[in-house]
């Protein structure tokens, strides 16, 4: 990392991480607390040759990126929790007719119009539910600037990878706050590129048939391909079917292609976990405050440790459950009413041992918050 | 010379369509226009919502992107401004272009962006059965007005001009040749082009409002309309007026954007 | 440009829906529909070329051949 | 170097957030160290008292909000009102003379200079009050070097105002000096 | 029972409830397969002197009938997965600011468009966690024309009761299917009114203060007490605060009024549970397979049993474990990819014993199916 | 004789808008009309949707809905068709009314269902900090726009009048007595009323575009504004006119509901 | 009775779900019956053959779709082609002598009536045609009462149209008196 | 209607910011701002009562209280 050293928002770090992954195009809407993205890339896209639009709304956002990235750019867009409940209609059809794009949540209080300026995780399921019918869908986060960089580019990969929109779930307190980023340099962090078909003009190309290796090549509109895509079931040139054999087999893969890629799709760090005996799992800012207590702690020796999720979907049952295995507390640390923590039960041994540390007033959770929850939780009382 | 079986795909014939459906008139007479044009079918993107009318985009030989209610003309907008050499045509539905879709429609028409909207008004939803679109009227019979529809009618023409479309024109299934005529000025405008083709719906704006069969509803279209200013329409104000209305020129969205980019990076004005 | 001549009325039968558009505004009656509701060309040696049928028919059905003037068909 | 922690107070047209940012990115950018900086947003804080904080550290800050800063600047009285009372015991509370009347029960080492008084009068331009503010921050703590604020204004301001910006530097650290001998 | 017999479709079925429960005001967008509800409305509303309006879009109708319930008046809307997908929004302000109504979800086919008219169960969990930031919500089900009326006489009854949205989650067979209805006479389910404040004018009057039994009266639009509504969080007068004590106290409030009440809130059916060894767990179209299959293995003496879920959100854990105590199999019967399956894994004392038996190709799940899914979960091969 | 203090929440005040913020004036003359026509308190119900203008409705003391951005005419409609009675004011900010709320706006007046449509132009979003709106116009600064904005702006009469408002008017901030004569004939009027005022945002807009402080953006209005028709328009068609464009009598949708219900229930035609 | 299984399939504008629905209604208003009647939607339902199923049963019927019919009815050829292959061995197939060509190999009792042809004859209005099957059905099964038939129409006809459907209704059962002794 | 006269400028300071719209359209220059950048009325015998500061001001902060022509303010 002997790039050079900028000091800026977690907005603005999230803005350079996708030029570095090359985003082409950004149609977005204010909203607080994301809007730094939307006029950083107002500024930085067109200096480069890209394309920002301002959208009417947030669902012609996500219909414009996904039009965008048809003709074989990579593309996104940003919001916060309002915006990304409108997004949802847009988000099944990137899913349906699997089209890379990178949406960005900058998580504020909800529900509802909430709390604008206050920080909160609240969207975390409905990142994972939000769109009707079934599906399988990928996000990430990040509590310092400089993994909101990698995951920035991560989630830009994933999209490419697997054909998917990829949810960037951040929170007003990375979004806003400000600090240090070494810029990585080109190539420190691998890009993906579109895949593009290498079938010739004239022979049949099938959009939606799987290679050996799963992927599904692209073909830019524009381009010699002239295909179909739809958000119906539809077969593997892209047009409506509903044959039951197609729509089970789309279905299924729609949702195995990310459900069997589980290991390869997470990001996690670890601080602390081999001998911990209580272990903290925390995710974006919440997670800052968590790593505070645990160096506090050990600096103490005391056997706390900190397993910090940078995928929350798909969820990584067995990482956790694995790194759970003899922990005696494990208490899970969120700006919500328990949203990870549920999962979490599900993944470990011993849901019993399972405990939440959440603040829900609007406020960023402190250390001493947690450090007062945790008394509670060993039995010390306040 | 290519025919228009060149231009479709031709195994999804039969297309959905009810018999006498307007809708294919319209498809022929798109396919017709840009032969005439002689416009390269990989130049081509016709984006569409969700519907009968939005049907059209899966029986072109073209780029078809066949999207959601409402919501084509932002699909369109992310095709046209990322790659603006593509021809971008949005057929729609009068329920899909101006009821659900209404915002997109008129924020497309004020960027004055280079595609063409055409609006397939046959006064009803077709998709769904039947109930009642903002360009149904008063006092029309569908399934969601028992009673007789209140709701008045958008005038697609006066709405598309306030937004700010640089081209606007009406036409209907029975005058064809003007169809096509307006269609290849549409595609080669540059700017937002909004076309209304008055069609039909046998099915249930016919068999609802008791105007007989298909032929029935075209002759209708015959006797009800004129060429814009006629003598006719002085005489009889009821006539629905067909042509273009509106047709200047003036800058694009795309253009404009180039601009940006060359004072962003510098490089000229 | 000479004068069209018509060559043939290709109809196509599993696409025609019956629906008579073209049968209704056929300026010279060329067409009717028979008794399987399909269009049928009545009266091929009437018809003017003007193609309005191959144009409106919704179902894509009709296409009208033409021939120059004089020009023979081989 | 321990961590510092500072709170800059004031309303909203006084560029208090400004000044916080720059401390912060001279910090990281010019002295190697870590910074973090947050600020109150949201409608409340258009009117009303504005605030914004800083972290100075030489290892990595993980908790970026400042409950009890060392050091607490209040440029309007409504700013110190709200505040003073969240200073850490024995730490530096800097407020401006025309502003602000502070409380003798405040537990902290107060001081006033009369920072927008002699800005005005010496360079006759009230925007360059924060820059004066701090000048006197640094003359009373040496966070970090002038210099280092400098080439952080040099990428932020036309290259006409750099010189009143330096003036308006060197005027808060003389204030400063003055009192600190 | 002894009303008038009538032979209709469930859409139908659920708008004869609708008026049975005092609808005044539906506000609505049509999409397949939950036309016919408008529809209907269209032509009854009218003849009782309630409204009917066809809105621009499925946004605009949620909106509407919140607008209508501040002035006194029971209200719904019905969608299916796209359109209830554009609903979130809405919904989560409907939550927030405490507003009765009614929404009905007919489920077909998803993701996206998916298929229009093919029968689906695939946005349980969208009901539960479309909305963004934390949230509860009541869902009610059923798998009969008599079930859907009693249902959607619950749901308005639930929603001013809770003053909350309250969603009924049908599905494409039952919503179109054709059978009987016995219409249940006046009185004969009890209607619950809304609840009205005694506050007399001039007195202050607090929307959102919680009286000694949990309930909040309301006040009219147009009446004697004129207060603020907001989507932002609020105090007790329904004015916007984000002091953290009020944020906490209404998010838990918004929380616990239905959490805590899980019980009071919990419809089922139950057949043959008693000596059940294998229980089936089912809701909506897919109980009437289930149920076809326990008929004829009972005739045949097998021990086979039903429970019928008709409350879906909250979940009825409790419910749910003490009727499976002693089962040796539960099957989870769901045409998704496995949604209350999942509720049902955490509230069994054996997770391992539960199994699911669901379709994903937009056909209507037949007892054959679930006979051969039995047979091979019993071990007994194909 | 009551005064403005009888119609606000006072205890919201000082409210939060920035020193010269037009929106404050649109509120001062909202409540003198309301004081002047004497209406009661009772039968108003002001709907908003989001943003520094909604937050009106926090400040006035009549029923109030705050709702969500762009959605304030669509709760309103529900407001206004299930309680006809009572009198429905819609303040919306610029974006609010005709970006994301575009379609509600051109569906309201479409149904001409009686409600008044304040829209407090001040060509930027002001709550999200400076980003240009669909009425900022061509070449404005704006956060999102840092090379000058491509994007036409509509014109909001324009647009209102096309999609079926029976009542549209444009005024200004300097304007105080006209608006308050307009807000009057607005709220009286039976059907959907649109009425423009040309507001101004010192801290985003003003700043952003360098015209000075609050009153040199009033001052703005009083020079580049003109009555409909005037001589001065004549000479300089730059200037932007004020006054009451529209103003036509048509059936209004709730009492057209009404007859449905008679044709329903067999009461009468 | 026992249950019966009925397919009913033709084209669109046949009235073929009119008819099922009718029956169902029938069964449940005026003969206590329990019945269900389902039908394939969708554009696909547009053109193409249509099909409803409907389920009648003095016990209370689960599931309402039919997998093999005993009683399936075909009005065109397209629908017979489609669906004769589904009907229960030994069933009831009819179908209607102008429209359908039908196959030896179907494992089913086939009748073939007239009915189209018929009814234009002997009342020249083609649209009672589905009523007119209905009847035969009746005259075959027994299912309903013509009664109960007629008094679900009272409530769907205008008056002025019953006498008509009357005449259809007994033309059908006429027609299929004939082939059953 | 007889002609109003002043009685007297009630200005809300707690409400006023400052921002001088009222001081900016005087016609008769009645209006300042005082060092703490509040509206102060320097002026008052010139005030011809036409009320524009007051249905001006953003802030509500200025009412302007008037009395017929020759009635004395008691
Ligand atoms: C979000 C959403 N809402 C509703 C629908 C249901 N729907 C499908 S097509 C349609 C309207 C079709 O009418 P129109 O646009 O006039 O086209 P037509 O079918 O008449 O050609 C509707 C309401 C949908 N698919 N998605
Ligand atoms: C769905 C949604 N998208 C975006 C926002 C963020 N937002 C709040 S107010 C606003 C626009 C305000 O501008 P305008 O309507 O012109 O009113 P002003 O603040 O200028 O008075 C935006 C984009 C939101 N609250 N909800
Ligand atoms: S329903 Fe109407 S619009 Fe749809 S295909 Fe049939 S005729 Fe055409
Ligand atoms: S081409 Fe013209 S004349 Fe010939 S059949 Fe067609 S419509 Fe008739
Ligand atoms: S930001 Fe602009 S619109 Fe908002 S309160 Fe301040 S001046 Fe008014
Ligand atoms: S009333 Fe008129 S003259 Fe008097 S202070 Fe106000 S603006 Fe000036």
């Amino acid at each position: 990392m002997s790039g050079i050293v900028r000091f800026l928002q977690g907005n603005e770090a999230c803005v350079e991480a996708a030029l570095y992954a090359g985003v082409q195009f950004y149609a977005g809407y204010p909203i607080t607390p994301s809007t730094e993205i939307a006029e950083q890339m107002s500024y930085r896209l067109p200096r480069q040759g890209g394309k920002f639009i301002q959208m009417e709304d947030e669902i012609a956002s996500i219909c414009a990126i996904i039009g965008a990235s048809l003709t074989g750019h990579k593309v996104m867009t940003a919001t916060s929790g309002p915006g990304f409940s409108l997004m949802q209609e847009g988000l099944g059809y990137a899913i349906m007719a699997e089209i890379p794009c990178v949406i960005v949540d900058v998580q504020r209080g909800g529900p509802s119009t909430g709390l604008p300026t206050g920080p909160s995780q609240g969207d975390v399921y409905q990142a994972r539910w939000g769109v009707h019918g079934d599906h399988a869908i990928i996000a990430l986060t990040a509590s310092s600037h400089q993994d909101v960089f990698e995951m920035t580019v991560h989630a830009f990969n994933m999209a490419e990878t697997y054909r998917t929109p990829v949810i960037l779930l951040f929170d007003e307190v990375i979004g806003h706050m400000r600090e240090k980023l070494v810029m990585p340099e080109a190539g420190e962090i691998p890009v993906v590129g579109r895949l593009r078909t290498s079938v010739k003009a004239g022979v049949d190309y099938h959009p939606y048939l799987p290679r050996e290796d799963g992927r599904l090549p692209m073909s830019d509109f524009g381009g010699e391909h002239r295909y179909n895509v739809t958000g119906l079931f539809h077969d593997m040139w892209g047009f409506p079917s509903d044959d039951p054999r197609v729509v089970h087999g789309l279905l299924r893969h729609l949702v195995d292609k990310i459900r069997n890629n589980v290991e390869v799709l997470t990001r996690h760090k670890e601080y602390y976990l081999d001998d911990a005996q209580t272990i903290l799992i925390s995710y974006g800012c919440s997670a800052r405050s968590a790593l505070h207590v645990v160096e506090n702690r050990r600096a103490r020796g005391e056997r706390l440790g900190l397993l910090e999720l940078q995928s929350l979907w798909p969820f990584p049952y067995d990482l956790v459950e694995e790194k759970c295995a003899n922990a005696r507390h494990i208490v899970v640390v969120e700006m919500n009413m328990g949203q990870i923590v549920r999962c979490v039960k599900r993944a470990v041994r011993h849901p019993n041992r399972v405990a939440l540390a959440n603040r829900i007033d609007g406020q960023f959770i402190t250390p001493t918050d947690i450090r007062n929850i945790l008394r509670l939780i060993q039995g010390k009382g306040v | 010379m290519p025919t228009v079986k060149d231009y479709i795909r031709e195994r999804f014939f039969p297309h959905i369509w009810c018999p006498g459906c307007g809708h294919g008139t319209v498809l022929k007479s798109l396919i017709t226009a840009v032969m005439e044009l002689e416009l390269s079918k990989n130049d081509i993107v016709v984006v569409s919502g969700i519907g009968c009318s939005s049907r059209i985009s899966g029986y072109v030989d073209f780029h078809s992107l066949h999207t959601l209610l409402g919501r084509a003309l932002a699909f369109a907008t992310g095709v046209k401004l990322s790659k603006p050499e593509l021809k971008v045509i949005v057929p729609m539905g009068d329920g899909d272009a101006l009821s659900i879709g209404g915002n997109h429609f008129i924020h497309a028409a004020r960027r004055n962006i280079a595609m063409t909207a055409i609006v397939m008004n046959n006064r009803i939803y077709g998709m769904t059965g039947g109930q009642f679109s903002p360009l149904s009227g008063l006092g029309v019979a569908a399934t969601t007005s028992p009673y007789g529809n209140i709701d008045y009618g958008f005038d697609v023409v006066e709405l598309a001009r306030a937004a700010g479309a640089s081209f606007v024109a009406r036409t209907t299934t029975y005058h064809a040749l003007q169809m096509i005529e307006i269609f290849k000025q549409a595609f080669m405008h540059k700017g937002f082009t909004v076309v209304e083709v008055l069609t039909q719906c046998p099915t249930y704006f016919g068999r609802k409002n008791k105007l007989g069969g298909a032929a029935d509803m075209v002759e209708w279209f015959k006797k009800n309309t004129t060429p814009i200013g006629s003598e006719a329409k002085q005489k009889d104000a009821s006539l629905i007026e067909r042509g273009v209305f509106v047709k200047v020129e003036k800058p694009e969205y795309c253009s404009e954007y180039d601009k940006v980019i060359a004072r962003a990076t510098g490089r000229g004005a | 440009m000479a004068k069209r001549k018509l060559k043939e009325h290709h109809i196509n039968r599993e696409w025609c829906k019956g629906c008579g558009i073209c049968v209704r505004f056929c300026p010279k009656q060329v067409l009717s529909l028979d008794e399987e509701e399909k269009v049928r060309v009545l009266h091929p040696e009437d018809c003017i070329c003007c193609k309005m049928c191959e144009l409106r028919c919704p179902d894509l059905s009709i296409e009208i051949e033409t021939e120059e003037e004089g020009e023979s068909s081989t | 170097m321990e961590r510092c922690r500072l709170v800059f107070s004031g309303s909203g047209g006084q560029g208090v957030i400004t000044t916080a940012v720059i401390l912060a990115e001279a910090a990281v950018l010019y002295e190697y160290l870590e910074a973090s900086q947050t600020q109150a947003y949201g409608p409340e804080a258009r009117g009303g008292a504005t605030r914004s904080d800083v972290i100075i550290s030489d290892s990595r800050i993980y908790f970026p909000k400042v409950t009890q800063p060392n050091v607490l600047v209040c440029l309007t009285q409504q700013a110190y009102n709200k505040f003073n009372d969240i200073i850490r015991p024995g730490g530096l509370l800097l407020s401006d003379s025309k502003y602000v009347k502070t409380e003798s029960r405040v537990d902290a080492r107060q001081i006033q200079l009369p920072m927008y008084q002699e800005v005005t009068e010496r360079i006759g331009k009230p925007i360059v009050f924060n820059i004066c503010m701090l000048g006197a921050v640094l003359g009373l703590t040496d966070l970090v070097r002038p210099e280092s604020v400098m080439r952080v204004l040099e990428t932020r301001i036309p290259a006409g105002f750099l010189e009143m910006n330096r003036k308006a530097l060197d005027l808060g650290m003389d204030l400063a000096r003055k009192v600190i001998p």
